[in-house]
């Protein structure tokens, strides 16, 4: 386990100091105010489009993170060294995962309750927009994360990974933003409303959360042969 | 040296008995495809006039069988990769590649007549509807697929990411097919969408199996002769690398 | 030197360890590398790899090392990899760390989070008072001191090196002998792959178009 | 007065399966080419050995 964790704990290390979480962030944010100047100012049209614009952004801003998740370690040879470690690679993967989740992740997360003022969510609709986006985003990290490593030999891999989890993250998408608004229309008090629709996104993450390590694994390993 | 030489032969024996098979294979399956694509294409021009949608009917004779076809090209991309993995049969990534092109096509040609075919109806070129939206989501499935195989240049490491790919992008589509379903009924009321064809009438029937059939015929046409076109690629690439001694 | 040898004094790897390879063939992409490769190395013992460049001197070591299929051949014990150290071209370093993160890492890696003895090793590899160092900052000669560190914090039996020589001066040479030294006496096994000879060396293989 | 939309799909039809047919069997005879001249270029160095070897 310390290994695992060393590996998760370096990985976060390095994107918080080579700044890939504060460049996340702000792409959040520069998303979410472009879109204003697009759709026009009218809060009553904003307010109606912001959960499904929020989720749209976060799943951008995911996958742009993600071409170097793999691609930075491909090239400087510590690949290989994590090839290397007396632990299962499937493991060795899921702790890089998770160390991207929590130095990338949460963050974007994080900041969505304040990307939703700028386009005037009502405030009761931000618990279950987090809450659905947490139980979500494992899907997506996962499903980039066959992306990124699918496009880890190639060199401007970054389109070539969107293009590849694009379609992985349509389900997450459609129940992530159904959660969303469908929260205001019965209130969060019920909460049963949004209950499924979580349970739907856990399901997708736990899923992916068993099948993605393993063609990641295989993909990288093909990568170093 | 010869010994690895063998080894490398073997592995590219079989397509050199696939190329014989192939050849003599050609010119018949092409027959078949142009003969049944004719007939299905007469039996098409005397189809009486829909009751309820009058003449444009005859657009779903061109639809229905490409959307069969864009879903057929997947699974074949699957299975093609399934073999090429598990069996270690080269010939397997060579079908594959072969075939995504085709299915592409097969796609952006169900999504085109199916709004052209909801054009007249909707008053809109493109309408959310379940069917159209997922087969529009295939069409990005098939985008990346082509996209990773022309963009790693080692072509056994392109084989082996294209197959994880095809595998990994089959698991996916039953749950894009199921989420894109309920998130339209969840949008839409349940009308039925007027894509949604009632009990097909008998003489609907046929020449819409029988241009299922040509279309189904015409794209392992193309597919053949885009496999054999990819196994001499593969020769040139392997031949060009060790100075063109061999012969072929 | 001297405190280098008593590093690995308390590290004893067993006597009796080998390491075979026979009839060994390598294969990238389409094109065949090399075949009939066949050689044993044992305790205490190091096998110098030499090859034109192409010859498939750093394939052998990645095949080794398990990062690359064997086309042909047999290894004993068939997963050697597992308690060895490779040291490939790349360094594996990452730049944006400093030095003493570089070593926490490595023993981190090791399985052994203490980072007691890190500074000394440090000062052992020539590295000593810049544990605040980004790696960015390092020459090539420190940077590859550096990857060195490995070998010392997680005593493995088999090590491969690719190229240790590269890039680093006299006094870096002489580092590398002197640890490949303890480490044979240690009862440890180094296959590397040079270009120039390499003085702790007892063997040679000579891979390439005579092959 | 639907027949545009008729014609306009069998159009798109017929121009995007004709051009990848074409494009497929273009793409065969052209590799064909260079295998053809790739052995004659072969055969043509063996012919030189054999004389050299006479």
């Amino acid at each position: 386990m310390p290994i695992l964790a060393a590996i998760c704990r370096q990985h976060m290390h390095l994107s918080w100091r080579s700044g890939q979480t504060v460049l996340a962030v702000s792409f959040l944010f520069i998303a979410i105010t472009l879109l204003p100047f697009g759709l026009g100012p009218e809060l009553k049209l904003l307010r109606a489009l912001a959960p499904g614009l929020l989720w749209v952004v976060l799943a951008i801003s995911l996958l742009t993170s993600l071409e170097r998740l793999f691609q930075a370690d491909y090239e400087d040879g510590s690949l290989d060294r994590l090839l290397l470690v007396p632990l299962a690679f499937e493991a060795v993967v899921l702790a890089k995962l998770l160390g991207h989740y929590l130095a990338l992740v949460l963050p974007l997360i994080a900041s969505v309750p304040l990307a939703g003022l700028l386009l005037n969510i009502e405030a009761a609709r931000l618990p279950a927009l987090v809450a659905a986006m947490l139980c979500g985003s494992p899907a997506l990290v996962l499903a980039g994360g066959i992306g990124a490593a699918l496009a880890v030999s190639v060199r401007r891999g970054g389109l070539l990974t969107v293009l590849i989890a694009m379609p992985f993250y349509v389900p997450v998408l459609i129940f992530g933003a159904a959660a969303a608004r469908v929260s205001l229309e019965t209130g969060l008090e019920t909460g049963v409303a949004i209950g499924p629709y979580l349970g739907i996104l856990a399901a997708l993450s736990a899923a992916s959360l068993l099948l993605a390590p393993f063609a990641i694994a295989a993909a990288l390993r093909s990568a170093l042969r | 040296m010869l010994k690895a030489l063998e080894n490398i032969s073997a592995l590219y024996a079989n397509p050199t008995r696939f190329m014989g098979l192939a050849a003599k294979l050609h010119m018949p399956l092409w027959a078949l495809a142009i003969g049944l694509l004719a007939y299905g294409l007469y039996r098409v021009a005397n189809v009486p006039a829909d009751y309820q949608q009058g003449e444009t009917v005859r657009i779903m004779f061109v639809h229905v069988p490409a959307a069969w076809m864009s879903l057929f090209g997947y699974s074949f991309i699957f299975f093609a990769s399934v073999t090429a993995l598990i069996f270690r049969h080269p010939l397997g990534h060579v079908a594959a590649r072969a075939a995504a092109p085709v299915g592409a096509v097969f796609t952006l040609l169900a999504l085109i007549t199916g709004s052209l075919w909801g054009q007249p109806m909707w008053g809109t070129w493109w309408v959310w509807d379940a069917r159209l939206t997922s087969v529009l989501v295939l069409l990005f499935i098939y985008l990346g697929y082509i996209a990773l195989w022309q963009a790693i240049d080692e072509p056994i490491r392109a084989a082996r990411a294209a197959s994880i790919l095809a595998i990994v992008g089959f698991i996916n589509v039953p749950i894009v097919k199921f989420s894109v379903d309920w998130w339209n009924t969840l949008h839409q009321p349940a009308s039925v969408s007027r894509l949604a064809r009632p009990a097909l009438h008998a003489d609907f029937l046929y020449p819409l199996l029988i241009m299922g059939a040509a279309f189904l015929v015409l794209f392992l046409a193309i597919t053949l002769t885009r496999m054999q076109m990819e196994v001499l690629r593969q020769r040139l690439r392997a031949r060009a690398g060790k100075g063109g001694a061999a012969h072929v | 030197m001297a405190e280098i040898e008593n590093l690995f004094s308390k590290v004893q790897h067993s006597r009796d360890a080998v390491c075979r390879a026979e009839g060994l063939a390598c294969v990238r992409g389409a094109m065949p590398v090399f075949e009939g490769v066949s050689f044993a190395v044992s305790s205490g013992q190091a096998l110098c790899v030499r090859g034109a460049n192409g010859s498939g001197k750093s394939s052998l070591l990645r095949q080794l090392a398990g990062l690359l299929p064997l086309a042909a051949g047999v290894l004993t014990p068939p997963e050697l990899a597992r308690n060895a150290h490779y040291l490939g071209h790349a360094d594996g370093l990452k730049a944006a760390l400093t030095i003493a993160e570089t070593l926490a890492y490595d023993a981190a890696l090791a399985g052994h989070g203490d980072g007691s003895a890190l500074g000394d090793v440090a000062m052992r590899l020539g590295l000593a008072g810049r544990d605040w160092q980004f790696v960015a900052d390092l020459s090539a000669g420190q940077k590859r001191r550096l990857t060195l560190a490995r070998l010392v914090i997680d005593p493995r039996p088999l090590w491969l090196l690719d190229e240790p020589m590269t890039a680093l001066d006299d006094a870096g040479c002489a580092l590398v002998g002197t640890l490949a030294k303890a480490h044979l006496q240690s009862g440890g096994m180094i296959i590397a792959a040079s270009h120039e000879a390499l003085d702790f060396a007892d063997a040679e293989l000579l891979l390439g178009s005579e092959a | 007065m639907y027949d545009i939309y008729i014609y306009a799909s069998y159009g798109v039809t017929a121009v995007l399966l004709g051009g990848l047919i074409i494009v497929s069997f273009r793409q065969l005879s052209r590799a064909r080419a260079h295998v053809a001249a790739l052995n004659q270029a072969a055969s043509l160095n063996q012919d030189d050995k054999k004389k050299e070897g006479a």
